[in-house]
């Protein structure tokens, strides 16, 4: 017990020194909103698996940060993003968040991708009376005073993706899922809506997250032989599924599938080949027509590289900083409360078109597109709904919804 | 019909099963390397049948890359670490994590497309010729490993520097030589398996990750270094694994093939077969 | 025994010194900082029964995570249904529209029962695996990856029954400890101290453990598990008490995370945080108790240094330091501080390799060695030997232990 | 005194190679037996039978009566039946002195191994007179000398005090000197012990053996003194004519 027990008691003298002194030395600088720049943290998976989808949202969230400094910044002082990696683990999510209020003062957090991470960090924002905003579309039922939601809830995708099928006369609907909070969610709203409305649903499948190997899947779709598959897989999966089921000779003819998070970059890495002629569902594409996107998609490609695609959530975070930045105008201010305030109401040309805050709720206004997978990669409208959609987090307006939440 | 289908889709996942193993019963197997890093050799050859988008001539190229990369990694560090097997994990570890880094560095954080070949899409009687494809592959992969071990004198070298090393040794094999072949086909394996892949799931840095743990599993099913071992483990669980999937969903799937395993183990706590030692440990 | 008193002396004087240190961070830290330190200790009490089961007794266990979980889902399961409130349901419940408690959950109400299950939910699966694995004597590699696929399969499982267990997201949003108002930074302190106690307590316990008897044993059959069978001791049965001692100690640590954190989901228990739990540990130095302690801090430090200092790149420097930690410090950085130590004091004798003394650590085999200055060259062995275990080496020199690997 | 063993009718198969063919070999209590024959004479397999290490095909071994065929290794130790290996395994890391008290604490349950030695026991301390390894009863294993490390073993055989003990060519490797006191200190031990040796040393044979067994290809070839088993001519085809192609030393 000599040797190596006193080097290890060096090293846990050395360790408890540097730990003191290392946080004492980071610890709490001067407030993000003093000085010539404003704070603000954006903070998503950067590492780990969920780095496939959040890399691209932070990239268009800096984007939008870039123009509005290029444009002077916000009640004249530039916006300096503090960028955190959430590592794809969810109390890291907590973790960083805490450290970007306290330790670095920031005016607001751009962040999140999944539910799991957004019910991570909201106890630390409500605690905190902090902002964030989170960019993507979620299973609803949910509606933090601290949060700005920018992405669709439920009623504003979902279920126009079930309106769109019942107007196609499918009769029949398959589900799968991955096994986390938002599919189980999803499905229970779309298992509501079917008993409504005269669906069927023959069969409903979950798939641990990362799974990739869905022949198995794809014989019990063959066996059920439904009109059309409903599909809420998350991110890897969903080329495996695409896949297995261009594989086994299931066409969109045959069997459409209506996705939900299977966005442009998706498309690319499914390979447009495997999934051209499926359905998804969104409230923007790239090739939405009007000159705010076509502006939107030159800036990023011209940012990040002519190769690049837009997709909804990449939108969806380039609006919550345009908006943000706009409710903080109007505050004059990017003190929360006033923000949050000033936020009621306040409508911008986004990318996929006016885009409207809902003081209830804090949720935005959207317009639920239906859309086709071309060969070229690209997602072509199909069908909309024309007016932007209230948001509905807990599907109050909606009387088959009634047992849900 | 449905049952026949499971049937084929349970053999054709015990091919993936066998190919992303058949690399680590060299690595791990043969030379008690934990090598975490295996994953990312998959990788490797998954981003280079995305670089050639041609999954035939990948094949070689990808066993090339992947074996190149990995006799590198031998001579850079696995080597210092032969006679310390829990060591290499870490180490291996370490590489992983710096591989996958890369892979998202160069190729980005999102899945990127392989176009299969035209050939290769489409099916007969609801067997996908690409899973046609994958089940060839791995047996094609088994008959040419295991003539290599038995009809050439460098695979002859391997099997007696795995059964003894030391008699092996003063035999006049050159050990070291060996190894750095041995681990170079490991990792060349593991490359053409990343080929395959990419016909039938993600490509993208996290690649490695979802495969890593049924490799592992499938070798110590099989017993180390034994490739009959593997062959049959693979095939079994595959198709245990789809019925059960079949019969209940994906997740239950997946525990029930850990608890088979574990309970096989109490069975035969080598693995299938037995390469027999003198050695008291 | 043969370190001095005045060693003693210092060996108590420094962890008395890491000791006051810990006590005094709350007045030194603010309130954001002392948490995450809260947290990084909670990793630490898991490296000490890492310690045990790995350095001392060798088994590389790559699923404490599972452990960790299971105390942590036993404690977080009383917290929120004292959270909910009486007759209330778990929010994440409502959300996965359950609409009566699960009788798995009732107990838990308990706060008796809760903290027992804290310990024994941990203990009853190792004791479980360990005696399946271990009676069978499936060890080395064999039982990294069968603990290491049970991580996996505990994550799968606790992912697909959302309405039991939060699925993916897990327990979230914890706001009371017994009382104690987690959100306010004066109460929050006092979990801290728990945290500390409990590290504490672990410790010594695991002190205890090794200097006793058991101790002796569990390292001779990390050297040479055979031959203690011929000292007519079960190797299987000292395994498996240890195992179960290291998974009631991640237990107790997954227990404290919860109110410390105030979250608890599957991606902190699966196979990746299982694996860094155990780097910590080799990182800081297996083979010694305070390094393994020592090695779970600076990891977590790091790791959160790191990645705020390099948000998208520390994943290299990560890798890059289990590589650099493995290659030139084996034995972790406690074993690089003792060489430094026994270096400055150059009056102590140059000791030959692998006579580490009643050190804990072995003087310069990364791996424990065998205990054998050879295999018995007839004896066909009956045993599992499996790549994983150390080689037999005809000598202390570490060369000689080179390609000995049993295939 | 106890410590009878008695094989019957053993039958020892490896991947379908015949290790021990049919073999029965008694010992009686209180003897200092010597078991000698060329490589893979099945010497060592016997021990390893004997003491649990390997299953045989068939047959029995019974010590004192009870069968041990079947029962695992350390409970069979349990049952008075020590062992050492053909090169000396001992704990490097821990002390001489560890070595011997946990040799000497098999016996205790886990709540008394719990507790920290304090002090050396009685039977301890004598076993480090006799092996006379007092005065490095506080270094580490590791750095005994080869023949250090195989009275160690035997100490730590003595230690648990076996009723019958099997020995592996305890005298490998030693000086000449150290053969010498290992031969005083197992006839010492064979008073009140059971003792079978493996050994191939045909001076330290003639010295210290008084019945001899010679294994040869997994049988029994004879039994008998040392005169008369070296006077048996099968004994000296067996070493001497072509069977013997292997190298091995015969003094």
């Amino acid at each position: 017990m000599s040797r190596g027990l006193r080097g290890s008691l060096v090293a846990v003298g050395l360790v408890a020194a540097l730990t003191t002194t290392g946080c004492v030395g980071s610890a709490p600088s001067e407030a993000g909103a003093s000085g010539d720049t404003i704070k603000v943290g954006v903070l998503h998976s950067l590492s780990g698996t969920m780095a496939i989808s959040e890399v691209t949202v932070r990239d268009a969230e800096l984007l939008a940060i870039e123009e509005i400094n290029a444009k002077g910044g916000v009640l004249g002082k530039k916006l300096e993003p503090v960028v955190e990696d959430g590592a794809s683990d969810w109390p890291t999510f907590a973790e960083k968040a805490q450290k970007l209020i306290s330790q670095d003062k920031v005016a607001t957090v751009f962040g999140g991708w999944t539910s799991a991470s957004r019910k991570a960090m909201l106890p630390v924002f409500e605690r905190n009376k902090a902002l964030l905003w989170y960019p993507v579309q979620y299973e609803g039922l949910e509606s933090s005073p601290y949060i700005f939601y920018t992405g669709a809830t439920t009623n504003q995708q979902i279920v126009p993706g079930l309106d769109y099928l019942k107007e196609q006369g499918k009769k029949s609907v398959f589900l799968v899922g991955s096994d986390y909070v938002f599919p189980r969610t999803a499905n229970k709203i779309i298992k509501a809506y079917a008993a409504a409305n005269g669906m069927e649903i023959v069969g409903e499948e979950y798939t641990p997250l990362g799974h990739t190997e869905y022949s198995t899947v794809v014989n019990k779709l063959q066996q059920a032989k439904p009109d059309a598959v409903f599909n809420t897989l998350n991110g890897d999966s969903n080329v495996a599924f695409f896949k297995s089921l261009r594989g086994a000779g299931i066409t969109a003819e045959t069997m459409p599938t209506v996705s939900v998070s299977v966005a442009e970059e998706e498309v690319a890495g499914i390979g447009p080949d495997n999934i051209a002629g499926h359905l998804v569902a969104w409230n923007y594409y790239q090739t939405t027509t009007g000159a705010t996107n076509d502006a939107f998609v030159a800036a990023f490609k011209a940012t990040y590289g002519a190769n690049k695609v837009t997709s909804d959530p990449m939108e969806a975070g380039y609006n919550a900083v345009k908006l943000w930045a706009a409710a903080a105008e109007k505050a004059g201010t990017v003190e929360v409360e006033p923000v949050k305030a000033a936020a009621k109401g306040i409508a911008l040309d986004l990318p996929e078109g006016t885009v409207t805050i809902d003081g209830e709720n804090q949720h935005v206004f959207k317009t639920a597109r239906i859309g086709l997978v071309q060969p070229d990669g690209q997602i072509k409208e199909v069908w909309s709904s024309g007016a932007p959609i209230k948001p509905d987090p807990y599907l109050k307006g909606y009387d088959w919804a009634a047992g849900l939440s | 019909m449905a049952v026949l289908n499971q049937l084929f889709i349970g053999a054709s996942m015990g091919a993936v099963l066998l190919l992303i193993a058949l690399g680590l019963t060299f690595t791990f197997g043969q030379m008690g390397v934990i090598n975490m890093a295996h994953g990312e050799f998959l990788l490797v050859g998954a981003y280079t049948a995305y670089l050639l988008q041609n999954v035939v001539l990948a094949l070689p190229v990808a066993f090339a890359v992947a074996g190149a990369l990995g006799l590198v990694l031998e001579r850079l560090l696995i080597r210092r670490f032969y006679g310390r097997p829990l060591d290499t994990l870490l180490l291996t570890f370490g590489v992983s994590l710096i591989l996958q880094q890369l892979a998202r560095d160069i190729f980005g954080a999102p899945n990127v497309g392989v176009t299969a070949p035209a050939w290769l899409t489409g099916g007969i009687g609801g067997f996908p010729y690409s899973r046609i494809f994958i089940l060839v592959l791995a047996l094609a992969c088994v008959a040419a490993i295991s003539l290599y071990l038995t009809r050439m004198k460098q695979g002859r070298r391997m099997r007696a520097v795995m059964q003894n090393r030391q008699l092996a040794a003063v035999s006049g094999v050159a050990t070291e030589r060996v190894d750095q072949l041995t681990f170079l086909i490991g990792s060349g394996l593991a490359g053409v398996a990343g080929v395959a892949l990419t016909l039938i799931g993600p490509v993208g840095p996290s690649l490695g990750t979802y495969y890593i743990v049924d490799a592992f599993l499938i070798v110590v099913a099989g017993g180390l270094g034994q490739l009959r071992g593997a062959v049959i483990a693979a095939f079994v669980l595959g198709v245990l694994n789809s019925f059960v999937e079949f019969w209940t969903d994906a997740s239950l799937a997946k525990v029930v093939v850990f608890a088979v395993i574990v309970a096989f183990l109490q069975l035969r706590p080598q693995g299938l077969f037995v390469l027999r030692s003198r050695a008291l440990t | 025994m043969t370190h001095s008193k005045s060693f003693v002396g210092t060996t108590t004087s420094f962890f008395l010194l890491a000791g006051l240190l810990l006590l005094a961070a709350p007045a030194l830290l603010p309130a954001f900082r002392l948490e995450l330190l809260a947290k990084w200790l909670c990793y630490a009490i898991v490296a000490v029964g890492i310690h045990l089961a790995w350095g001392r007794g060798g088994m590389l266990t790559l699923g404490q995570g599972v452990f960790f979980g299971l105390g942590g889902y036993a404690m977080g399961m009383h917290l929120k249904l004292t959270d909910a409130g009486p007759g209330q349901l778990p929010d994440f419940m409502v959300w996965s529209g359950v609409e009566t408690l699960p009788a798995l959950w009732a107990p838990f109400r308990n706060p008796a029962f809760a903290l027992a299950m804290v310990v024994v939910l941990p203990t009853v699966v190792a004791i479980l695996l360990g005696t399946l694995v271990f009676r069978q004597r499936v060890r080395g590699a064999y039982f990294a990856v069968l603990s290491q696929a049970l991580a996996a399969a505990f994550v799968i499982l606790l992912v697909g029954q959302q309405g039991l267990t939060g699925g993916t997201n897990g327990l979230t949003n914890v706001q009371f400890f017994f009382g104690l108002d987690l959100y306010d930074p004066a109460q929050k302190r006092i979990v801290y101290y728990l945290v500390v106690g409990a590290l504490g307590l672990v410790f010594l316990a695991a002190w205890q453990l090794s200097r006793s008897r058991l101790g002796r044993l569990l390292v001779a059959i990390r050297d040479g598990e055979d031959r203690v069978r011929f000292l007519g001791y079960d190797p299987a049965v000292v395994k498996t008490v240890v195992y179960a001692v290291s998974a009631a100690t991640a237990g107790i640590a997954g227990a404290l995370f919860v109110p410390v954190v105030g979250i608890l989901g599957p991606a902190d228990l699966g196979v990746v945080p299982s694996l860094e739990m155990l780097v910590a540990v080799a990182i800081g130095g297996r083979f010694s108790l305070g390094g393994a302690i020592g090695g779970a801090v600076l990891y977590n430090y790091a790791s959160t240094g790191l990645s705020e200092t390099f948000p998208s790149g520390w994943t290299y420097l990560q890798g890059a330091m289990f590589i650099a930690v493995m290659l030139w410090a084996p034995r972790g950085l406690a074993g690089l501080f003792s060489s430094g130590w026994s270096w400055i004091g150059g009056f102590r004798e140059r000791r030959f390799p692998g006579s580490g003394g009643l050190s804990s650590t072995p003087a310069s085999l990364p791996e424990p060695k065998a205990a054998s200055a050879s295999a018995p060259a007839q004896a066909t062995s009956s045993t599992t030997s499996s790549a994983s275990e150390p080689a037999p080496a005809s000598g202390p020199a570490p060369s000689s232990a080179r390609g000995e690997v049993p295939a | 005194m106890s410590g009878q063993l008695e094989v019957r009718g053993l039958r020892v198969v490896f991947d379908g190679f015949q290790a021990i063919t049919d073999l029965d070999f008694t010992v009686q209590p209180g003897e200092l037996r010597f078991l000698i024959g060329p490589n893979g004479a099945g010497k060592t397999t016997l021990i390893d039978v004997v003491t649990g290490r390997t299953k045989p095909a068939s047959g029995s071994v019974r010590f004192n009566g009870t069968e041990l065929v079947g029962r695992r290794e350390h409970a069979i130790v349990r049952l008075g039946v020590g062992r050492t290996f053909q090169t000396s395994v001992v704990f490097e890391e821990l002390s001489v002195l560890e070595n011997l008290d946990l040799a000497a604490s098999f016996r205790r349950g886990l709540p008394a191994l719990l507790r920290a030695r304090r002090g050396v026991s009685g039977v301890v301390a004598a076993v480090l007179d006799t092996t006379g390894l007092n005065a490095l009863a506080d270094r580490p294993a590791g750095v005994l000398s080869h023949g250090q490390r195989q009275w160690l073993e035997i100490g730590m055989l003595l230690v648990q005090r076996p009723s019958l003990l099997l020995l592996d060519e305890p005298v490998a490797g030693m000086s000449r000197g150290e053969r010498e006191r290992t031969g005083h200190l197992l006839q010492a031990v064979a008073k009140d012990h059971t003792v079978v040796v493996i050994e191939h040393d045909m001076e330290f044979l003639r010295r210290f053996a008084s019945q001899v067994t010679v294994l040869h290809e997994g049988r029994l070839l004879c039994e008998g003194t040392v005169g008369e088993v070296q006077a048996d001519p099968r004994v000296q085809e067996v070493y001497l004519g072509r069977s013997s192609s292997k190298k091995e030393p015969v003094v």
